[in-house]
């Protein structure tokens, strides 16, 4: 139970318990990315071999292939695209998505919560379903291989979570606050920016890191959509995958490295990540 | 230039090879000022081995050519839908791309005819293995240019079998005797490795054992020593899942999954050839070119102990290989203007030169008879000279997993009905049955008949 | 009724600052104890020991001679009235009443007599079925009172109940808490700074300052016979004046000079001086309550010359703030005869409720 | 009525970009997809011809097709069970008031940003059966190899493990988040109640949970429905297609077989399915922001 002041102090072998148990949780988590970047380290027979090998010497081959011989480009312009395209989107997905959520929650008019509704059923397609059309759409407005293309598509993917989350976090404003800004001369605008953004800040970090998340590790669309110019950090993955198996260590040591920027990312917002995502929690 | 038939192809071809191979073709770059003076080439390539070389010798490659290479690299599937979007493009955005043998039927519609250009640039295209050169000749047209065509053969370990005092493996039942000899004869030993993954993986072993049984998988005609996938038309497309040859075929399947790995039926492609590599199993069906993943690798078990034979036959089928691999091709929404500089590069890339280098890299792939007697190339990889051997012998073909739009359709319903007899969820007779009615379904859908 | 003690209480929640210094009270069987003080006096932290909602760093609480110190809160078997409601929100007013009887895992139709019968006596039988943000103040807090009373509990604590009701309100749910006090005859331990509800509602007061307890006893004891300045200035509603004095100790008749005027000193007065030798000590100040003085036009030799500066009406009366060189009085007059600002008055105490107080504030007079 | 009709454009204003967005990259390609849906439609093969309901007809006789449902199903369900339960005991675990404990979560969470392509090459490569660290570790205890990815009844498991290490931090998060939420006092009162352990946790902390937990769980049950990459990586559906879930299924037909027309009515089928679940879901659990 939530322990108040009394209790913990006493506590101290739970304290112990629940460190340790928090321990194995996080054992169980960081093992698969062990294995991650270990397999990256290890020589092709190293990583094949029965009974698996703890104690291996490591060769950098793998992370030489995928970074440095790699591709008439290298691997910079894909991380640059990726880190564009992946800000671009989520900037826009968020900003995009905060006015609508805030409209949305401040002026329900009749069947603003069918379109609420509407506008989560976009999440609910898996978008394999919808390459085909979605690449004829923007071939026939001649966005292939641009950055805008997958900017549109992770903003669109992303809007209808940011605008779900962020509109119970602008029902919970009290109204006053607001109507007290009105009062004072503010324009709608001018609380909607001074006033109800900085109360969500959390919802807004919160839906940033998951929108970022999706935008950055997205792979099928990405394949399809790009060639060369746009291709971000999943399509330059996919150049590791032959008719007859996978690079294994290329293909971790890439993974490894796509992690870390994400990872990165998320430092900075994880204070307000956890604030960010009390949906419709009791106040 | 005027194709006879294929007969006298191969007398001439045999002539061509040997006055060949008596000079040594010494590794020289290609011409002097090379094949691209300055211009971009884009080339829309698979990540298999030959193009994952040419991305690591990527500064090597542009300073030979004397230009910049733009080397678009996809998985399988990727790069499918990929050549497929690019060619509703009305200009092409790649001036070559590559092609799995099986992958003509689909693509012919939209492929340059290069025989144009092999004539006058005088290409000597009979150096290349003639099942090779032949399965990429469609409907009158040679639509793409060898790079790393390579057969799926059948590899055993040499020192095993000598032990067990076991007769090379040629036929089918000499697999199933040599596999129960040797399963579980040492520790973690098992009989035999091979492509038991669901949906294409397994797909592919049964178009190609039901071809070592003596019968493709749908109605082609029959020609001398195989069968004609040049010209595929509506009436051939009757799958055969339900003859004599499809039930000896499932029997041989289910018979080997008494010899097989832990998790045969998640085992595809690289992994039954690691698991052989680390001496897992005594025998394996392999790409040939894979071989490279225990050849170039001092610490693998099966290194040097491993000899190479074409697939063995089944009662009365034929010791045939099946050949897939890559090919470069010239989409034919490339303008007329780039088509020069694609074909030029598409000869340099083929030349035997070339193939010489990829080998240094790790690719035992060279589809070129002058390139296979090549004593450093045999020594890097032991596996060429078999295979050379094999395609002067007419031991490689085509026809097995037919080039036809519909073949990854055929994989599919193969690979995922068949996955249930393996797994015991189904009689392999009902498994049969029931995948003859889905690619029967899949047909008449398709509106051949 | 439990009798409840407190023997030498501290609570520190920091090492350096005491929260609480060894509070020792008896709450005797059944009686209604207020402690009053200024926000920050150490009331709530008391209250919250008692209720075993914060742990006691020195000392030990007693319930009938039982000891509580170790007891979790949810056997001491008290019922709790907070300052904030503290209403289950995803409850509605039925879920809310019912949840101590649920705890004891009373059966169903039991517990529905029951919280038909309290939401009756608390006139919130029509709100059942509301959630608690969408009732008002009032009825928030009478749910509480309800989720208190309606287990047969013999022990209430109340964390400033009205604190945050309009006044009329307050005055209705005094009168009730008190009927219900008297009905249930539970012991009670009951905190507030309002001394006005205090006095109203309780039978003895505790008054506590910084975390000490200053004195306790009825209103009355409070008013006459402060401990100390303190007390003196917290507990009464017109604020007292405090005034520089001595006593001259010449032989005639013993008298106080407050500023210039000399008030006599009557014998039994003097001899409420417990202790001289505190008086000796010189300094003394003279507490007086406005309503123990009178305003005159002419001046006299105990009356002390003062200029009017403010008039402040408090109901029909008018408290008259005169300055002059001893300090500031202020005086109760009827609004009709208040002086206007700027007269020249003359103050007379009523001797017999002086107060005097030493150096550090204590009342020097002793009340037999 | 000016300030409504002025309250009415501003909000119009606000909410129109988005919709434009969504409309034009989410909902044309699903409109093209219903047309496509109607057509025999092989990608590059001949020109699409007509066929109505030809494609659903076939989707409905296809028993592959029902039998991935029934695998989708069987996948969400387990999958959201495990994430949900661990996620929420863990949730109270990293609430616990302990020095580090911050720190514990934040690596805790790490998971959720791994490429799921990447996470299922990985969890490929620790349940396979010939060079896997967990077959390794099982037969150190004296057990057999077991065949996670190619036994019929514990494939669906390994992908529902692989699913919760990557997703039970998600739901980790949004409850310990929501814990942080719940006021204070409502545990004192519940003390002052007599409510035991208990009792508190069933009452008390449940209860205000409520809205949050069929947030997480709604979220949960769309996202994993979508899942693709763990079967694309660790089994192709298999063995004998007891991993095939929707999403692979409809990537076999619509991505390698390139059956348009097939793909594109299980594509529609399947949206509507879910729309329909969740709409189910919202109505009978009834939640939603407003009436928190």
């Amino acid at each position: 139970m939530t322990s108040n002041s009394q209790v913990a102090a006493q506590f101290s072998l739970r304290a112990v318990l629940a460190l340790g148990a928090a321990c194995v949780v996080v054992g169980f988590s960081l093992f698969p990315l062990y294995i991650m970047i270990t397999t990256a380290l290890k020589s092709e027979s190293d990583i094949f071999s029965w009974p698996p090998t703890w104690t291996f010497e490591p060769t950098l081959q793998a992370f030489k292939n995928a970074f440095l011989l790699f591709g008439g480009q290298n691997v910079l312009v894909f991380l640059f695209n990726s880190v564009l395209i992946t800000a671009a989107s989520t900037v826009l997905a968020v900003g995009l998505g905060s006015m609508a959520a805030y409209a949305l929650a401040r002026f329900p008019f009749r069947g603003s919560k069918h379109l609420a509704f509407f506008i989560l059923s976009t999440r609910f397609a898996p978008p394999v379903a919808f390459i085909v059309p979605i690449y004829l759409m923007f071939r026939s407005v001649g966005l292939i291989d641009t950055h805008l293309a997958l900017i549109l598509f992770y903003t669109s993917m992303n809007l209808s979570f940011v605008i779900w989350v962020l509109r119970g976090f602008f029902a919970d404003i009290p109204i006053e606050l607001e109507e007290a800004a009105l009062v004072d001369g503010y324009t709608r605008w001018q609380v909607f920016l001074r006033i109800a953004l900085p109360l969500v800040r959390p919802g807004l970090a919160a839906t940033a890191i998951l929108s970022a998340v999706f935008a950055w590790n997205e792979f099928l669309l990405a394949n399809i959509i790009t060639q060369r110019d746009a291709a971000t950090i999943p399509v330059y993955l996919s150049g590791f995958s032959a008719s007859m198996g996978i690079a294994w260590g290329e293909y971790m040591a890439v993974g490894f490295f796509a992690v870390a920027p994400i990872m990165i990312f998320t430092l900075f917002l994880q204070r307000h990540l956890v604030r960010g995502l009390t949906f419709g929690a009791v106040r | 230039m005027h194709f006879e038939n294929k007969q006298s192809w191969i007398k001439k071809a045999a002539a061509m090879a040997v006055a060949g191979a008596v000079s040594s073709i010494a590794v020289a770059p290609a011409s002097a000022e090379g094949v691209l003076n300055g211009e971009t080439i884009r080339i829309l390539a698979i990540g298999d081995p030959v193009f994952q070389v040419m991305q690591r010798i990527h500064g090597d490659l542009e300073e030979m050519a004397g230009g910049t290479i733009e080397l678009d690299v996809r998985g399988f599937d990727v790069l499918r839908q990929q050549v497929l979007l690019n060619a509703q493009n009305d200009v092409s955005n790649y001036d070559l791309i590559s092609v799995d043998l099986p992958q003509f039927g689909e693509y012919k519609g939209f492929l340059v005819d290069l025989a144009g250009y092999v004539e006058s640039s005088g290409m000597d295209w009979q150096d290349f293995h003639e099942a090779a050169w032949t399965g990429a000749y469609h409907d009158q047209m040679q639509l793409g240019i060898p790079i790393q065509p390579h057969p799926e053969i059948f590899a055993y370990r040499v020192d095993l079998f000598e032990e067990a005092g076991l007769e090379p493996p040629r036929t089918t039942e000499q697999v199933l005797a040599a596999a129960k000899a040797l399963h579980g004869s040492k520790d973690g030993l098992s009989g035999i490795c091979w492509n038991g993954a669901r949906g294409t993986p397994l797909g592919q072993t049964i178009t190609m054992v039901m071809g070592s049984h003596g019968l493709p998988v749908i109605a082609m005609d029959a020609i001398e020593g195989g069968f004609d996938l040049g010209n595929v038309r509506p009436e051939n497309m009757h799958p055969q899942m339900e003859s004599d040859t499809a039930s000896e075929m499932a029997a041989y399947l289910m018979e080997l999954m008494k010899f097989s790995p832990p998790g045969i039926l998640n085992m595809a492609w690289d992994e039954r050839v690691r698991v052989f590599a680390q001496g897992g199993c005594a025998m394996t069906y392999i790409w040939s070119g894979r071989s490279a993943i225990y050849e170039l690798d001092e610490d693998a078990e099966a290194r040097g102990k491993v000899s190479y034979l074409p697939h063995p036959a089944g009662p009365n089928g034929l010791n045939v290989s099946t050949l897939g691999g890559w090919f470069l091709s010239i989409p034919d929404n490339l303008p007329e203007d780039r088509r020069d500089l694609a074909w030029s590069v598409t000869e340099w890339l083929t030349s035997p030169e070339m193939m010489a280098e990829y080998t240094k890299h790790g690719n035992c792939v060279a589809p070129r008879h002058s390139v296979s007697v090549d004593e450093e190339v045999v020594a890097r990889c032991p596996v060429i000279p078999f295979v050379d051997a094999m395609a002067t012998n007419g031991e490689i073909a085509g026809w097995q997993r037919p080039p036809v739009p519909e073949i990854q359709q055929i994989f599919d319903i193969l690979g995922a009905e068949f996955h249930e007899a393996l797994a015991g969820a189904e009689s392999p007779e009902d498994a049969l049955k029931e995948a003859q009615r889905q690619l029967d379904r899949t047909m008449r859908r398709a509106g051949y008949y | 009724m439990p009798r409840i003690e407190f023997d030498n209480v501290s609570k520190r929640y920091a090492p350096s600052s005491a929260a609480v210094e060894n509070l020792s009270l008896t709450i005797e069987d059944g009686s209604f104890l207020c402690v009053l003080g200024p926000s920050g006096c150490g009331k709530s932290s008391t209250l919250r020991m008692l209720a075993g909602l914060e742990s006691i760093t020195e000392g030990e609480i007693r319930v009938d001679g039982k000891r509580y110190n170790e007891l979790k809160a949810q056997s001491r078997d008290f019922a709790m009235v907070f300052e904030n409601y503290a209403l289950y929100p995803h409850l509605d007013v039925y879920g809310n009443l019912a949840m101590p009887l649920a705890a004891r895992k009373m059966p169903r139709q039991e517990i529905a007599r029951r919280v038909e019968e309290i939401a009756n006596t608390l006139q919130i039988s029509d709100q059942l079925r509301k959630k608690p943000r969408q009732l008002s103040g009032g009825q928030r807090q009478r749910v509480g009172l309800g989720r208190a009373i309606i287990r047969d509990t013999r022990t209430f604590l109340m964390d400033e109940p009205l604190g945050h009701l309009e006044a009329y309100l307050r005055q209705q749910l005094r009168t009730e808490i008190r009927r219900l006090h008297e009905e249930l005859g539970a012991t009670t331990f009951y905190i507030t700074h309002d001394q006005e509800e205090a006095a109203a509602i309780s039978d003895r007061i505790a008054v506590m300052s910084e975390g000490r307890l200053q004195q306790t006893g009825d209103l009355l004891t409070l008013l006459d016979n402060p401990v100390n300045r303190f007390v003196a200035e917290f507990i009464g509603n017109l604020p007292i004046s405090i005034l520089p004095a001595s006593i001259a100790s010449n032989a005639a008749s013993p008298e106080l000079s407050v500023g210039d005027a000399r008030i006599p000193f009557s014998e039994r007065r003097a001899s409420e001086i417990a202790d001289s030798t505190r008086v000796a000590a010189g300094r003394l100040e003279a507490g007086v309550r406005p309503d123990a003085v009178t305003l005159h036009e002419e001046s006299a030799r105990h009356r002390l010359p003062l200029r009017v500066s403010v008039v402040e009406p408090v109901g029909d009366m008018a408290v008259i703030v005169a300055d002059g060189p001893a300090g500031r009085l202020r005086a109760a007059v009827p609004s009709d005869s208040a002086p206007s600002p700027g007269n020249s008055v003359h103050a007379e105490f009523d001797a017999s409720r002086i107060l005097l107080f030493d150096g550090d504030g204590r009342n020097i007079l002793r009340k037999t | 009525m000016k300030y409504f009709r002025e309250k009415r454009r501003i909000a119009f204003a606000m909410i129109s970009p988005s919709i434009l967005v969504i409309v034009a990259i989410n909902i044309f390609p699903i409109l093209f997809a219903v047309y496509i849906s109607l057509h025999l439609w092989s990608f590059g093969r001949g020109v699409p011809r007509f066929a109505g309901f030809l494609n659903y007809e076939e989707l409905y006789y296809d028993g592959r097709f029902g039998d991935a449902v029934l695998t989708s199903a069987k996948f969400v369900f387990f999958a959201v069970l495990l994430e949900f339960v661990v996620g929420f005991a863990l949730a109270f675990l990293f609430n616990v008031k302990v020095r580090g404990m911050a720190t514990l979560r934040q690596i805790a969470v790490l998971p959720i940003m791994v490429m799921p392509i990447v996470a299922g090459l990985v969890w490929f490569y620790m349940f396979n059966e010939n060079f896997g660290v967990i077959n390794w570790l099982i037969t150190l205890l004296g057990s057999e190899k077991v065949g996670f990815l190619t036994d019929l009844d514990v494939a669906l498991f390994s992908i529902v493990l692989a699913d919760a290490w990557q997703w039970t931090p998600f739901v980790m998060l949004v409850m310990f988040a929501a814990l942080q939420s719940l006021p204070e006092y409502v545990y004192e009162a519940a003390k002052m109640d007599g409510l035991n352990a208990w009792q508190t946790f069933w009452r008390v902390t449940i209860p205000m949970l409520r809205p949050s937990i069929m947030i997480v769980i709604l979220l949960r049950i769309v996202d994993s429905f979508k899942m693709i990459e763990l079967v694309f990586m660790m089994t192709q559906g298999g063995p004998a297609g007891r991993t095939e879930v929707l999403p692979w299924y409809l990537y076999v037909t619509g991505f390698q077989a390139l059956d348009l027309g097939f793909a594109a009515a299980m594509a529609v089928s399947m949206l509507i399915l879910v729309t329909i679940f969740t709409q189910l879901f919202l109505s009978r659990v009834g939640i939603g922001n407003d009436n928190k």
